[in-house]
């Protein structure tokens, strides 16, 4: 059925979809900005939900419907499930985390600007015409497909890794 | 009669060996005995029934019988040699017989017709046997012996005077310590030293002119527990080495310059020398730096204040080493490389040298330094340096053959002089005379008896040898025929004519000097027991007899009556030719016969010497002045101070003694007051005083501050420039240098550290702001 | 719609997770900013993954998730880990590691 | 001329006996200390055992051309072959290393110094033999360059472990220092093995084609670079006058054995690489630098001797006296004719056995009275009188006297500099020669002001009666025999060492400094006519 709503979504004109992409894409640039700034630390979980939220639906544009649906499943449900965990677990400064010293931040706003205006330029010099057109959802079928054929090797080592993962969070965290 | 008895022995001895050849080839084996025993003391001398001494002595009697051996068959081989016998190859320097018999020089053609009366001239080879010793970069070096009149002669007086202060040794040195050590090295000097004069190349005699060096280090360093002795040995040491230097250089330039270039053999380099071959810079050059040398090794004046400071030595050392062997290994090497010196100081026709000069100047300084000595053996001492000044004079005005025979006379007379000092200062336990010596006459009859005849024969009164070599010289300055004497001598040397005169005046008079203060007037030693600086060697003072001093042993005075005949007679190998023109038989027989053995005239390897023809005139005219030089001093000595003590009872020691006082001012005012009755004796003291006692004084301390001073300053300043050097330069500058890079590294390390601050954030953001950069470069660059 | 768009809104999310690493003293919150910046990454995989028609972008979208689901359970155990023994996760005390 | 394989195990054998020694030492605890000593010295018997062999076996005959060839792959990628070899010229050092070492662990029977653990310090020795062998032994430039840095680390653990006071400054100066020439040498090799390429048809470390081809190919600016590269690693190494400042200091500081190891063997090094690499390869740049090489071997000669005078401490004297024992050496060399380097060749030989000597006696000097204070010393040949005639001998034989190694070693020298190779200026070296020739006389005022101070007069009052000082004991007889017999040996026949090195030398020299007017501008002729 999403795969139908998705179709959809490609024949209506393109500056709707356009007004849409940019609505969500500002949305999550506040959120963002939001988890960076704010001094409550479940505020900021809650806002990494919504940029979260924001990603899958960039991947919905990009016609990655599976790749969403993974993302809202195990990203919002997982990982921001185990960070309220560990909020509560560490009881920490719950209200009253402030960032390090001023003239760091600064530091660190100048490096990020910098970082970004030397990829925006870089992407705007080398990709300013480029059309994407999501010509059709990729079907489960092909993505799974390609990761039992041609990519078989990292799906094992992905989950060899998970379980590393796993126990290594477990011996770490013990109690004794 | 001495005559035929050597005659009959050269004729007996040759039909024995018939083969004489076999001797001058083997030579060889005179050096290599006493370096065997050398080796032989070492290992076994201490558990020797003598220590060692034994040893010693066979080696180097068996060593002097052969050398008698050797010149006895050089003899043969000088008056009958045959040249099938020898073969043309070995006969390298057959020279035509008739010597280039220039009209002007009279004498020589005349000798040599009278030679060719005998059945033909016969001509001068020198006998060389060598072998290839190394070969390296095409060149080769060969060591080799080359046995000639000049090399029998030197082996003939080394090995005689080495056996007799082995001898004499055995009793002088007799419980010192280090008996056995002293006989080893003793030893290795006679073996160094004939190992030096038998070489036939100069880097042998480089070889050998430094070991005996060393030898003479040790031995003057004989009893280096006290630090004078050692000082002494060092200086003589290190200034030999100073003039190593030249002789390096010196034989360095020969080798490249002479002989066709690349050669060390003698004879090669005197015959290209000779023919003219080498450049005349070259040979200026090796001349002057081989002058050096002699004058460091030979004492010549200004490197001459080891050879006083060497008496610090046992008495033997001196005589054997100080007197008649090393020291004259810098007129050997002369004599040996005359043409070098011939062409480079161009000594024929002219009238000042370099060499001839040292030596006239030698000749007086020493002359005068001599007569301030109160210790009898620096008394000898500068008498050697003087004649030493001597025989260089002799070589620099171009009279060979006097030089070598007063080297000859010199070796025996001074020895004896030398073993006479020792044997007094045996018995009294000290070498001042002025203040323990005196009067011995009584005590020791014997060595005054040797002593006297060994100053006469010195001083060169009449009948004894000094007279001939020393009038022999005189002659051959050519001075005395400007004087309107005769007889061409190669040069017309008359300022060192004068300078020879003056010497010989001089040593006629501090010679007395020397005699009267120790064996006339009454003994001064009675204290014997306090011997300041002599050596006094632990069992001598068990044994010593403190009451009067008594004749030494017979092993002390064998060898002085052998040398004392030997200073009498000796003289008489060389007579002036006519001297003997009475035995009508043998008219020629006895004349020159040193200058015929010896003197290489007429072979490919010797300059033309010109010899004066000797004049009767000269002769009595400088005995006269040694006689007048001796009997001044005698007045003075033997007449005034003599009356002079009897009157005011006291001995010579307690008066002030005019000479050597009156200038002192301070003093001179005291004695001045004591006793006005002195005031008429300071008159002669000043009349006769002057020429003896401020100049002499002046030269001593000329000798000692200025000369000895800038030696000692030399060495002191070389280390100041050391410590400047070592701790400004090395320290400072250079090992600064590289402990500030250490320095510099190590502190820009301890700035980059903060960086290091152990937060993780600092890392994450120094991370993305360089890969910002990065990129950024990377974008821009890409962008261009 | 332009490829562009995509990158620029990624490249935008990576910086601000840039930004929140080096400002935020908080663990936890230093985690999530990571979290920003793997998001950034996978919008521009996946972007690539379809401008080139290639599903291997979206693939490797995937794994980075897993990744990413991984190092946050093991970033928050060394979170309780340092909470336990220091009492507080305030990252600029921790330089034992300080040279 | 074209090398001759002999048998090929023999020479490999030779250079890694002693570290295989070493590995076998490595099994066993460091208590059983009389072991291990039994351990060193046999391996360093059985070393000089095949030393031996390979003398014997040596072709005398064609001493000039490389024996027991072997060339095996080594590192395939950069060209680096395994190839080692003998001839005239590195068998005298070797037979020289082969015997010093024997003697060494002789001595250190009863004289490991302070910290003890024999096993590691016989250990560092026996691989520092390895090193040293196989510099001399190794014809690739890569190989001789490995060696070369091989023999660096043990002896500065020696200095750094085993050292005297301030022995970290000393050991971290000695390993820094020589260090920074080495780095530069190396860059001199990558340049020679890149440079002529193109002459030689393909890049090679092979020593042999590199002195066959001569520096032929390679521009006279580039050659005096390379040349000035190894001139640095070698100069450190000899050590040249103004890089000479860490020779005292790990003398002062290193054991006995040490120094006896880096008197008699390490120097030579230096002066190995300018005979074997830099002249034979860079004739042209040879040429140009020999005058400022003859400069700086003549002022360490003099600087040496002043250095001397001004010393307060023993063996501070002696490492400066071989500061200018190796001037001669290198003036020997800066000559460029075969005369001068046979000199050299043997002043090595000659230096390595006299002031190794030394270095033993003032060892037993500290090992009996704990200081070499020169001050506080005297009076040995009262008290120690083998010690101190055996002083007076060695000290005899360190100032050239003639009849002794010593004189072998610097009088050809200076008369080699009388008339230096074809190309250079003959005022100047004899100028240099005069000086040299004053440099005796320092030497001789140095050392006999030494032997004056320490062996004659009488004992000063703190070691009047002190039992501890001992004659010359049985271990120190065995091991300064050898060396004292070879000095007099060689003193008299210097011909042994001679006859052997002078074909190699000739062979090595045979480019364009034979001809008549030297190597100007040969190499750039050569590449004009080639390049075009």
């Amino acid at each position: 059925m999403t795969g139908l709503l998705l179709a959809e979504f490609t024949t209506t004109e393109k500056w709707v979809v356009n007004s849409f992409w940019g609505v969500i894409a500002v949305v999550m640039v506040y959120a963002a900005l939001r988890v960076v700034t704010t001094k409550n630390v479940v505020h900021a979980a809650l806002w990494l939900v919504v940029v979260l939220a924001g990603v899958a639906v960039q991947f919905l544009f990009l016609g990655a419907e599976f790749v969403a649906v993974t993302q809202i499943l195990v990203y919002i449900g997982a990982v921001i499930v185990l960070f309220l965990f560990g909020v509560m677990l560490t009881r920490a400064s719950m209200g009253d985390d402030e960032t390090v010293a001023d003239e760091k931040r600064a530091m660190a706003a100048v490096v990020g600007v910098l970082l970004l205006a030397v990829m925006a330029f870089a992407l705007v010099d080398s990709f300013d015409d480029v059309e994407i057109t999501a010509d059709g959802p990729q079907s489960v079928t092909t993505v799974s497909d390609s990761i039992f054929s041609q990519y078989i090797v990292p799906f094992e080592a992905v989950s060899v890794l998970l379980l590393a993962a796993l126990i290594g969070a477990i011996v770490v965290a013990r109690q004794d | 009669m001495f005559a035929t008895l050597a005659a009959e022995a050269v004729s007996t001895v040759t039909t024995v060996t018939n083969d004489a050849a076999w001797f001058l080839e083997n030579a060889w084996i005179i050096p290599l005995l006493p370096a065997i025993s050398f080796a032989l003391i070492l290992f076994f001398g201490k558990r020797m029934p003598y220590k060692g001494a034994e040893i010693g002595i066979t080696a180097v009697s068996v060593s002097f019988i052969l050398a008698i051996l050797t010149g006895v068959a050089w003899l043969d081989h000088r008056d009958h040699f045959e040249l099938e016998k020898y073969g043309e190859e070995q006969a390298i320097a057959v020279s035509d017989g008739a010597a280039s018999a220039t009209d002007t020089v009279a004498y020589t053609a005349r000798f040599v017709a009278a030679e060719a009366g005998e059945g033909g001239a016969h001509p001068y080879v020198a006998v060389q046997s060598s072998t290839q010793w190394l070969q390296s970069g095409g060149i080769e070096f060969n060591a080799g012996i080359m046995v000639d009149g000049l090399s029998v002669m030197m082996l003939f007086v080394v090995t005689f005077i080495s056996l007799l202060v082995h001898v004499y040794s055995t009793d002088y040195v007799g419980g010192d310590r280090r008996y056995t050590h002293f006989f080893a090295f003793l030893s290795l000097f006679t073996a160094s030293m004939l190992f030096f004069v038998l070489s036939d190349n100069i880097l042998q005699m480089i070889v050998g002119w430094e070991l005996v060096g060393v030898c003479s280090f040790a031995l003057i360093g004989h009893w280096w527990e006290e630090k004078p002795n050692s000082d002494a040995a060092l200086k003589a040491f290190l200034t030999n080495r100073v003039g190593d230097v030249g002789l390096l250089v010196g034989m360095i330039t020969l080798f490249f310059a002479a002989g066709g270039g690349k050669t060390f053999d003698t004879i090669k380099i005197n015959e290209a020398v000779v023919q003219g071959g080498v450049s005349h810079t070259a040979l200026v050059v090796a001349a002057a730096c081989l002058t050096a040398a002699v004058m460091s090794k030979s004492g010549q004046f200004i490197l001459h204040t080891w050879l006083p400071d060497a008496m610090a030595g046992p008495t033997p050392v001196s005589a054997l080493i100080h007197a008649a062997t090393m020291v004259v290994a810098g007129i050997y090497m002369v004599a040996r490389l005359y043409p070098v010196f011939w062409e480079g100081m161009q000594i024929e026709g002219s009238s000042i040298n370099l060499l001839a000069t040292v030596g006239a100047i030698t000749v007086v300084g020493a002359g005068l330094l001599a007569f301030v000595q109160d210790d009898i053996k620096k008394v000898l001492a500068y008498s050697t340096v003087s004649q030493l000044g001597y025989m260089a004079m002799a070589l620099g005005v171009g009279a060979w053959t006097a030089a070598v025979f007063h080297l000859f006379t010199h070796a025996f007379f001074k020895a004896n002089l030398f073993l006479g000092s020792g044997s007094v200062a045996h018995a009294v336990h000290s070498f001042d005379m002025k203040k323990d010596m005196g009067g011995m006459r009584k005590f020791m009859p014997k060595t005054y008896v040797t002593f006297v005849i060994g100053s006469l024969a010195l001083a060169g009164v009449f009948p004894l040898a000094g007279f001939w070599s020393k009038d022999e010289i005189l002659v051959n300055t050519g001075g005395w025929d400007l004087l309107g004497g005769s007889g061409a001598a190669p040069g017309s040397y008359t300022f060192h004519f004068v300078m020879g005169m003056i010497g010989a005046a001089l040593t006629a008079a501090y010679m007395t000097r020397c005699v009267y203060l120790t064996f006339h007037g009454e003994y001064r030693g009675g204290h014997a027991a306090h011997d300041d600086h002599g050596h006094d060697h632990e069992e001598d003072a068990a044994h010593g007899h403190h009451g009067e001093p008594h004749e030494s042993g017979p092993r002390i005075l064998y060898p002085l009556y052998i040398l004392s005949a030997f200073s009498i007679l000796i003289g008489f190998v060389n007579l002036p030719p006519g001297f003997l023109a009475g035995s009508k038989k043998d008219p020629a027989g006895w004349q020159e016969r040193f200058l015929h053995f010896v003197e290489p005239a007429g072979s490919s390897y010797f300059p033309a010497v010109g010899h004066a023809t000797p004049s009767w005139s000269l002769a009595i005219v400088a005995s006269l002045v040694a006689v007048a030089g001796a009997g001044f001093a005698y007045y003075y000595y033997f007449i005034r101070l003599d009356r002079l003590s009897k009157q005011l009872g006291e001995s010579l020691v307690a008066i002030p003694n005019g000479i050597t006082t009156t200038n002192v001012f301070a003093r001179a005012g005291h004695t001045l007051l004591v006793n006005k009755y002195y005031f008429d004796h300071l008159y002669t003291g000043i009349i006769a005083g002057f020429t003896k006692g401020p100049l002499a004084r002046a030269a001593n301390w000329i000798n000692q501050n200025v000369i000895d001073g800038t030696v000692n300053k030399a060495g002191e300043s070389a280390v100041q420039a050391g410590q400047l050097v070592y701790h400004k330069i090395d320290q400072a500058v250079v090992d600064g240098a590289v402990n500030l890079s250490g320095r510099v590294s190590d502190a820009s390390g301890e700035e980059l550290r903060a960086i290091n601050s152990g937060k993780v954030q600092n890392y994450a953001a120094l991370m993305f702001a360089g890969a910002a950069v990065l990129a950024g470069a990377f974008v821009i660059l890409l962008a261009l | 719609m332009l490829l562009n768009q995509f990158l620029l809104l990624a490249a935008v999310l990576f910086c601000i997770g840039v930004y929140g690493v080096l400002v935020r003293k908080n663990g936890m919150l230093v985690l999530m900013s990571v979290e920003l910046i793997l998001n950034a990454v996978n919008i521009n995989l996946v972007a690539f993954g379809t401008l080139t028609d290639d599903v291997g972008g979206a693939v490797f979208a995937l794994f980075t998730i897993a990744v990413a689901a991984a190092e946050v359970g093991i970033g928050l155990a060394i979170v309780l880990l340092m909470y336990r023994n220091r009492r507080s996760i305030d990252l600029s005390e921790a330089d034992l590691l300080k040279g | 001329m074209d090398p001759i394989a002999g048998n090929d195990w023999m020479l490999t054998a030779l250079v890694f006996a002693p570290l295989a020694g070493a590995l076998v030492m490595a099994l066993f605890p460091k208590e059983e200390e009389g072991l291990h000593k039994q351990l060193a010295l046999v391996t360093s018997l059985i070393t000089l055992g095949l030393g031996v062999w390979l003398l014997v076996d040596f072709d005398y005959g064609s001493a000039g051309r490389i024996q027991h060839w072997l060339d095996k792959e080594w590192i395939e990628v950069i060209g680096a072959g395994y190839t080692i070899g003998v001839d005239g010229m590195s068998l005298p050092l070797i037979a020289l290393t082969v015997l010093v070492m024997p003697l060494v662990f002789v001595y250190s029977w009863d004289h490991i110094p302070s910290p003890g653990n024999a096993k590691a310090f016989l250990m560092l020795m026996l691989i520092l033999e390895t090193g040293m062998i196989g510099t001399f032994v190794a014809q690739d430039l890569i190989l001789f360059f490995v060696f070369f840095e091989v023999v660096l680390l043990p002896m500065f653990f020696m200095i750094a472990v085993w050292g005297g006071e301030d022995r970290r400054y000393a050991s971290l100066k000695f390993f820094l220092y020589t260090l920074f020439g080495s780095a530069l040498m190396l860059l001199g090799f990558l340049a020679l093995f890149f440079l002529s390429a193109d002459s030689l048809g393909e890049h090679t470390f092979n020593m042999v084609d590199l002195t066959n081809n001569a520096g032929m190919g390679i521009a006279r600016s580039s050659q005096l670079l390379i040349f000035g590269g190894m001139f640095l690693g070698f100069g450190v190494k000899v050590p040249m006058f103004p890089f000479h400042t860490w020779l005292p200091d790990a003398h002062t500081q290193a054991p006995t054995q040490g120094s006896v190891i880096l008197a008699a063997v390490l120097l030579k090094l230096g002066t190995y690489g300018f005979i074997r690499i830099a002249i034979p390869m860079l004739p042209e740049a040879a040429e140009a630098w020999a005058p400022y090489i003859g400069l700086l071997a003549v002022i360490g000669i003099i600087y040496g001797a002043l250095g001397c005078l001004a010393q307060t401490d023993m063996k501070r004297l002696i490492a400066f006296s071989s500061v200018a024992h190796m001037g001669f050496v290198m003036l020997g060399i800066a000559t460029l004719t075969d005369f001068g380097i046979n000199a050299a060749i043997f002043g090595m030989v000659a230096h390595g056995l006299i002031t190794g000597m030394l270095f033993f006696i003032a060892g037993s000097v500290k090992e009996r009275y704990h200081t070499l204070e020169i001050s506080r010393l005297g009076g040995m040949l009262v008290q120690a009188p083998h010690l101190g005639w055996i002083l007076g001998f060695t000290a005899m034989a360190s100032l050239g006297l003639p009849g002794l190694a010593g004189f072998w070693g610097e009088f050809p020298a200076i008369l080699s500099a009388y008339n230096p190779a074809n190309g250079l200026a003959e005022e100047t070296f004899r100028g240099y020669m005069v000086v040299a020739a004053v440099g005796t006389v320092l030497a001789a005022g140095y050392l006999l002001w030494l032997l004056q101070r320490t062996a004659m007069g009488e004992p000063p009052e703190e070691f009047k009666n002190d039992p501890e000082i001992t004659d010359v004991n049985t271990f120190e007889w065995i091991a300064w025999t050898p060396l004292l017999f070879l000095i007099v040996l060689f003193g008299v026949a210097p011909g042994l060492i001679f006859e052997v090195t002078d074909p190699a030398v000739v062979e090595s020299l045979n480019n364009c400094l034979q001809l008549p007017d030297g190597c100007d501008g040969v190499a750039d002729a050569a590449q004009a006519a080639s390049g075009g």
